[in-house]
């Protein structure tokens, strides 16, 4: 049939018609691309609009349009905007083309003449695309109604949580024995100083409780297989040493093991444990772990105390990883943070001098139930400090380490600045470049503070030493700083010093990234499809992210965004099956050599070989589109639907047609 | 645009080879006059020079002692979050100053640095007694006395010779030098 | 037998003899060979950046491009020289268009500079190339008791950010220590002792000299050890000036490094120009030979 | 003005894939990071589907540049699919030669979905390289055949 091919030019607003002669553009393609099968050339102040798809809409009807290409934004942002509205019209979606003249041109150029000038090459670029493009029907696949959760910190469990009491099986893999995250270790929460562990305890109840929540502890993710509605998931329980079929969780075992250990997870190294253990009282599950690192059993050989004195028989030396594979049809990953590694800024004395603390450690200080009973006091154990300098910005907004802001700290330093004051009615400084408090009731928070006469000082803290110029520095930490707002460099003695170390991303980030195929930032935070209206999905289909693993957050944030991936997965769910996108290859049998070069050029391998046939074939469930066998194949017998060789050497004719029509001068506007 | 003939652009064309940030990317945190050593000294802290050059105040700074101050220990320049080179922005500053021949009175920096130059293109070392001479005029009689005092020290303590050495290859030298700047003639 | 291309300084000449003594005496004894760069020019210290940039790259450039012609490292046992000398040879590297200025001048001397050669600070040589076991063998005469202050200053560890910890680094101290020597931990240890305002502002220089010399006295350090002759000079010669001024009585030795080296290496003070300086060093002699 | 005096504007087709560069492009976009409009972009799956073909039509047609861009090494949205495009790179660079183009004219860029400034910076790089380059006049064959520098930039 003949192409009746429609081109539609978007103003968005000026964003595009600012810079590119939108007007010219439409009338060129409407002149000079007629013979290429345009019929009709519009331009329109907002494509993506109601108005603006029912104009091609009706075009189509009137028109009788076989091919469409809208020239707008990314193809990331609308393609599937106007491909519906195609649909709308009984056009097969596949048939309509987006073009970017926004982010690839508008945005980018600043002279009106050019940037015209490339609009008409990519619109020329995309007529002679779409002439070749096919009608295509999107592959439907099932989607496994379970869902695989990674993390148990308060995003995941609360993500974990929401699809469990909405009927749906989740499986919760935590790497640690229990789960909790960085909140189980925190004593009060901002703004509102409600104890971290009462509002916790209940929903780590709740999942170790929950009849649809599968809870594997002390457990990894080791391969993801699949894709969106049917992931293969293999994952490795690391053996407990314990049958938990028997245990009740009494706690002799790490009452009787004389092996104390420094535990530098929960108890950020200001507290021990024993060699098996449960991490903290609350801990869910309630099973302990023996720790084979540590244990003078797997050190030497003798002991077994905890075996002797067991009364259920749940301990088993010999108990080996288990690797076990589940099936699910959507991932949460809430992997969370690693806390900034203060040691990297020797200048601030943190493991020089004893009495300077990480804000995890500090934690741990004042919480009730940590090392020290929720005193504070200095590394003696006894002393308590008269005076106490709160360092913000450890790490952050610093391009010598992390350029970007960690978000808590500031709210943390003022919740510590209060539980200070309020247990040991020391003074305390607050050092600070920026006080950020832009969430509800934080601002306020800030105002209690400065009542209650904590000290501010706007400077970033250069250095803490212990170098006594003068008499009133003796035996003190000095904290030496620019007071910027009186211009004056400051050095200001204190008993001891807290460091809000900033938040950065796990260590192994890259490496779950690759695991679960989706991209990190340049600082390995996870990427989200779109930063405003998409900030739990990612660019992998059936992957989303929650919490800190996307970026730095605090405990209000975190929940919402487990609640809200936990809302996609459960959308996903209700649709029961999903369409994934066509764009597949296929081998023509007849042209195939069977030389099976294909067959290992594919990462999925999705390529088979039909041994007696002698060719090669696609399985289409497990092609992901990326074409590098149509690319390899040495007789040309692969095809890609939707970027076939047609189009794209076709769309390489179409962008360089006006210089071809030799008007490589940007024509008259 | 922002205007090139602002202070704070001309500042930043001086700093060549400052392969760090340019100072508008100074969050005014204090880190560098928190860690600078000569701070006391200065009329105004190096962050409040920043923030003056941004806000164009080309006279107070100018007239200020501040970068003339600097030790050039460079700690700033590794402390600074903003990865700005400040102590390289102070040596910026200097041959501003310089140029325009604009400086706070009585400071010896300038005048110190002309004759350093002078006595490198002429002689190829520096010396350090030949330096005494131009600046001693501008001590206290009690410190010249003093200064007199440790200069014979050293000399009998054979820490300083008499006489300063001169490089043979002078001629060629000095050539290279003009290829640069137009300063430094046989005197 | 390790070959350098050996660029003294000016200091050396002059003020800083006794480093100059005492390096080479150290070498010898650990057979490393300084070759002078011949003809080299003054580095510029801090004093050119005022006036001109180019010049400052350039003037070091000379003496670069006559080392590279050597193929050997060029090794400064100063830290300006150093810093200079690094950062130029940095920066001619980085920066093709700087490199082309700086050789259009260097012509006329028959000169070019493409910063091929590695740029090292003597001490950095000696522990990483003749290394402490190798300096260890050579310690007849442990400074057994002896306090010793490390002041490393600022040029040899800034503005360098991929160097080795800038703000807290140990080589220094695990030199001492393999000499036999205590090393005292600090705080000043890389604070600046204002050398480069000494003539240009007596009035900061001295006090920050104080400030070093009160924290090592603090610490009962029996003498400073110092890298560069700008320090040491500032250190040492000025501490009667600093009394004066504050009324304070210090009277702490300062010595090269190479100096301590050359005593544990059982080599005679005098060879390594010890007792030459202002301030006596008996008392330090007395612990480091064990006399006293 | 005149043909004569107006500077040589290259003409360059760029390819990139769907999941890291193209929206390195997006980024600069919404960015508004400014770059030369010289280049026009083609949006593969992937940097794997390159079909060597691609470029020698990019050349026939007009083009006086091809830049081939796509994820880090290790980063591939398709697990390795990007090795196989820097494969092809320095092979098309060789046989570029035998026909006579410039190596100068193919260039591999390698670009996160978080790095437009990058992408947008090395852009204009590669088109003052070829701007400096002229216009793509094909030499008799053997007039290049000094085997081309192997770089390959990595944003």
């Amino acid at each position: 049939m003949t192409e009746r091919i429609g081109v539609y030019i978007c103003h968005c607003g000026t964003n595009i018609a600012g810079v590119v002669d939108v007007a010219n553009v439409s009338k060129w393609a409407g002149e000079k691309l007629a013979d290429q099968g345009v019929v009709i050339s519009r331009d329109y102040k907002f494509m993506c609009s109601s108005l603006g798809q029912e104009l091609i809409q009706k075009d189509i009807k009137e028109q009788n349009l076989n091919r469409v290409v809208v020239a707008a934004c990314s193809p990331h942002l609308h393609e599937k905007t106007f491909r519906n509205a195609c649909k709308g019209a009984d056009l097969n979606p596949y048939l309509c083309e987006l073009v970017s003249i926004r982010e690839q041109d508008s945005w980018v150029h600043t002279d009106k003449a050019a940037a015209t000038f490339k609009a008409k090459a990519i619109v020329s670029g995309g007529v002679s695309r779409v002439v070749h493009n096919e009608e295509l029907t999107p592959l439907k696949v099932p989607i496994h109604p379970a869902t695989l959760v990674v993390g148990g910190g308060i995003a995941g469990i609360q993500a974990a949580l929401e699809i469990a009491d909405a009927g749906f099986h989740v499986y919760l893999v935590e790497r640690e024995p229990s789960i909790g995250g960085h909140m189980a270790q925190f004593d009060k929460t901002f703004p509102t100083l409600d104890c971290s562990a009462c509002i916790l305890t209940p929903k780590m109840v709740d999942v170790g409780n929950h009849p649809n929540i599968t809870l594997l502890t002390w457990s990894e993710v080791q391969k993801v297989d699949g894709y969106v509605g049917n992931f293969a998931v293999t994952i490795k329980k690391k053996p407990r040493y314990i049958k938990i079929e028997d245990c009740t969780g009494c706690g002799i075992c790490w009452e009787k093991c004389p092996k104390k250990v420094l535990d530098t997870v929960f108890e950020a190294g200001m507290g021990n444990r024993k060699a098996v253990y449960v991490p903290f009282p609350q801990a869910v599950p309630k099973y302990p772990v023996i720790d084979d690192v540590n244990c003078t059993y797997f050190l030497k050989g003798t002991c077994k105390a905890c075996e002797k004195f067991c009364p259920t028989n749940a301990i088993d030396f010999k108990q080996e990883a288990e690797v076990i594979t589940v099936e699910v049809g959507n991932i949460i990953l809430a992997t969370g943070y690693d806390l900034f590694d203060a040691r990297r800024i020797p200048q601030y004395g943190y493991a020089r001098f004893a009495n300077v603390y990480t804000n995890l450690e500090f934690e741990r200080l004042c919480n009730a139930a940590g090392p020290t009973g929720g005193n504070i006091v200095l590394r003696d154990g006894k002393t308590v400090p008269k005076t106490v300098g709160i360092v913000h910005c450890v790490g952050s907004r610093d391009k010598n380490y992390n350029a970007y802001c960690s978000a808590i700290c500031c709210m943390q330093g003022l919740k510590f600045a209060h539980l200070v004051h309020e247990r040991t009615g020391a003074e305390v400084y607050n050092f600070y470049i920026d006080i950020r408090t832009p969430s509800k009731g934080y601002e306020e928070f800030y105002n209690r503070l400065l009542e209650e006469g904590t000290r501010f000082v706007r400077g970033k803290v250069a250095e803490v030493s212990d170098f006594a110029r003068v008499p009133e520095e003796e035996g003190k930490l000095v904290i030496q700083v620019e007071d910027t707002l009186i211009g004056k460099q400051r050095r200001i003695p204190v008993d001891m010093v807290i460091l809000s170390s900033g938040l950065q991303s796990r260590h192994d980030s890259k490496d779950v990234a690759k695991l679960f195929g989706i991209s990190c930032s340049a600082d390995n935070w996870f990427i989200e499809r779109h930063p405003k209206l998409d900030p739990v999905a990612t660019m992998t289909e059936g992957v989303f992210i929650a919490g800190c693993v996307q970026g730095p957050k605090d405990i209000p944030a975190s929940v919402a965004q487990g609640a809200a991936a936990a809302a996609r997965v459960l959308g996903k769910i209700q649709q029961k099956e999903i369409a994934l996108e066509p764009v597949r290859a296929t081998i023509n049998a007849d042209q195939c050599s069977g030389c099976r070069i294909c067959n290992n050029m594919c990462p999925f391998n999705a390529i088979l070989f039909h041994e007696n046939e002698m060719v090669s074939e696609v399985n289409p469930a497990l092609c992901q589109g990326c074409g590098t066998c149509i690319a390899g194949c040495p007789a040309g017998a692969i095809s890609g639907t939707g970027f076939s060789n047609d189009q794209i050497l076709s769309q390489i004719d179409g962008l360089l047609l006006l210089n071809i029509l030799k008007a490589a001068v940007p024509v008259e506007s | 645009m922002v205007d090139e003939l602002a202070f704070n652009y001309e500042i930043t064309n001086l700093m060549y080879a400052s392969h760090g940030q340019p100072i508008t990317n100074c969050l005014q945190c204090g880190t560098c006059s928190g860690t600078c050593p000569a701070v006391e000294f200065m009329d105004h802290t190096p962050r409040q020079i920043i923030g003056m050059i941004r806000a164009d105040l080309k006279e107070e700074v100018l007239a200020s002692n501040t970068y003339w101050t600097c030790a050039s220990c460079f700690h700033c320049t590794v402390r600074c979050p903003a990865d700005i080179d400040v102590a390289d922005m102070m040596y910026a500053l200097k041959r501003y100053s310089m140029w325009k021949g604009q400086f706070q009175a009585g400071l010896i920096g300038p005048d110190f640095s002309e004759a350093f130059v002078k006595m490198i293109v002429n002689s190829g070392r520096s010396f350090e007694p030949l330096l005494a001479a131009t600046y001693l005029p501008r001590y206290s009689a009690r410190d010249i006395v003093q200064e007199g005092l440790m200069a014979t020290g050293l000399v009998l303590s054979g820490k300083m010779p008499l006489l300063p050495k001169k490089i043979k290859g002078l001629k060629k030298f000095q050539q290279m030098v003009r290829r640069i700047i137009p300063i430094g003639e046989q005197s | 037998m390790k070959q350098y291309a050996y660029y003294p300084g000016c200091s050396l000449e002059s003020l800083g003899k006794s480093y100059h003594l005492s390096a080479m005496e150290v070498s010898k004894a650990l057979g490393v060979e300084l070759k002078e760069i011949e003809d080299w020019n003054c580095c510029g210290a801090t004093a050119y950046f005022p006036v001109d940039e180019f010049l400052a790259y350039t003037l070091t450039a000379r003496n670069l491009a006559k080392a590279e012609k050597t193929g050997l490292d060029f090794v400064a046992p100063c830290s300006a020289c150093y810093k200079n000398a690094f950062f130029t040879n940095k920066y001619i590297q980085h920066d093709a268009d700087l490199a082309d200025h700086i050789n259009y001048a260097l012509e006329v001397d028959d000169l070019h500079v493409s910063g091929t050669s590695r740029v090292r600070h003597l001490i950095d040589i000696f522990i990483n190339d003749v290394g402490l076991e190798e300096i260890k063998t050579k310690v007849t005469n442990p400074l057994k008791d002896l306090r010793v202050a490390p002041y490393y200053g600022c040029q040899i560890l800034r503005p360098r950010k991929e160097h080795e910890d800038v703000e807290n680094p140990q080589y220094f101290e695990n030199l001492l220590s393999t000499l036999g020597a205590e090393p005292v931990n600090y705080s000043s240890k890389a604070r600046c002792c204002g050398g480069s305002l000494i003539i240009t502002n007596r009035k900061a220089a001295l006090d920050m000299v104080r400030i070093l010399l009160q924290d090592a006295v603090n610490h009962d350090a029996d003498v400073i050890a110092t890298t560069c002759p700008m320090c040491n000079v500032n250190l040492e010669v000025y501490q009667a000036q600093v009394n004066r001024e504050f009324g304070t009585q210090y009277a702490i030795p300062v010595m090269y490094f190479t100096q301590l080296m050359g005593l544990s290496f059982g080599i005679v003070p005098g060879h390594l120009g010890i007792g030459k300086q202002q301030v006596s060093s008996e008392s330090m002699l007395a612990i480091a030979q064990n006399t006293k | 003005m005149t043909e004569e005096t107006k500077p040589f504007e290259p003409v360059i087709i760029g390819f990139t894939c769907n999941w890291c560069s193209y929206r390195a492009a997006d980024m600069a976009g919404t960015a508004r990071i400014k770059y030369a409009p010289n280049i026009r972009l083609i949006r593969l799956m992937c940097s794997g589907r390159l079909d060597p073909t691609f470029v020698f039509k990019a050349f026939a047609g007009g083009a006086d540049a091809v830049l081939i861009s796509g994820c880090h090494p290790g980063d591939c949205h398709y697990v390795e699919q990007n090795y196989k495009a820097m494969r092809r790179f320095h092979l098309l660079k060789r046989v570029l030669v035998q026909m006579g183009i410039e190596p100068g004219r193919l260039k591999l860029l390698w670009a996160s979905a978080a790095e437009g400034a990058i992408f947008a910076a090395e852009i204009n790089k590669f088109v003052e390289e070829v701007r400096a380059l002229g216009p793509l006049n094909w030499a008799k064959p053997g007039e290049l055949v000094s085997t081309p520098i192997m770089e390959e930039v990595t944003a």
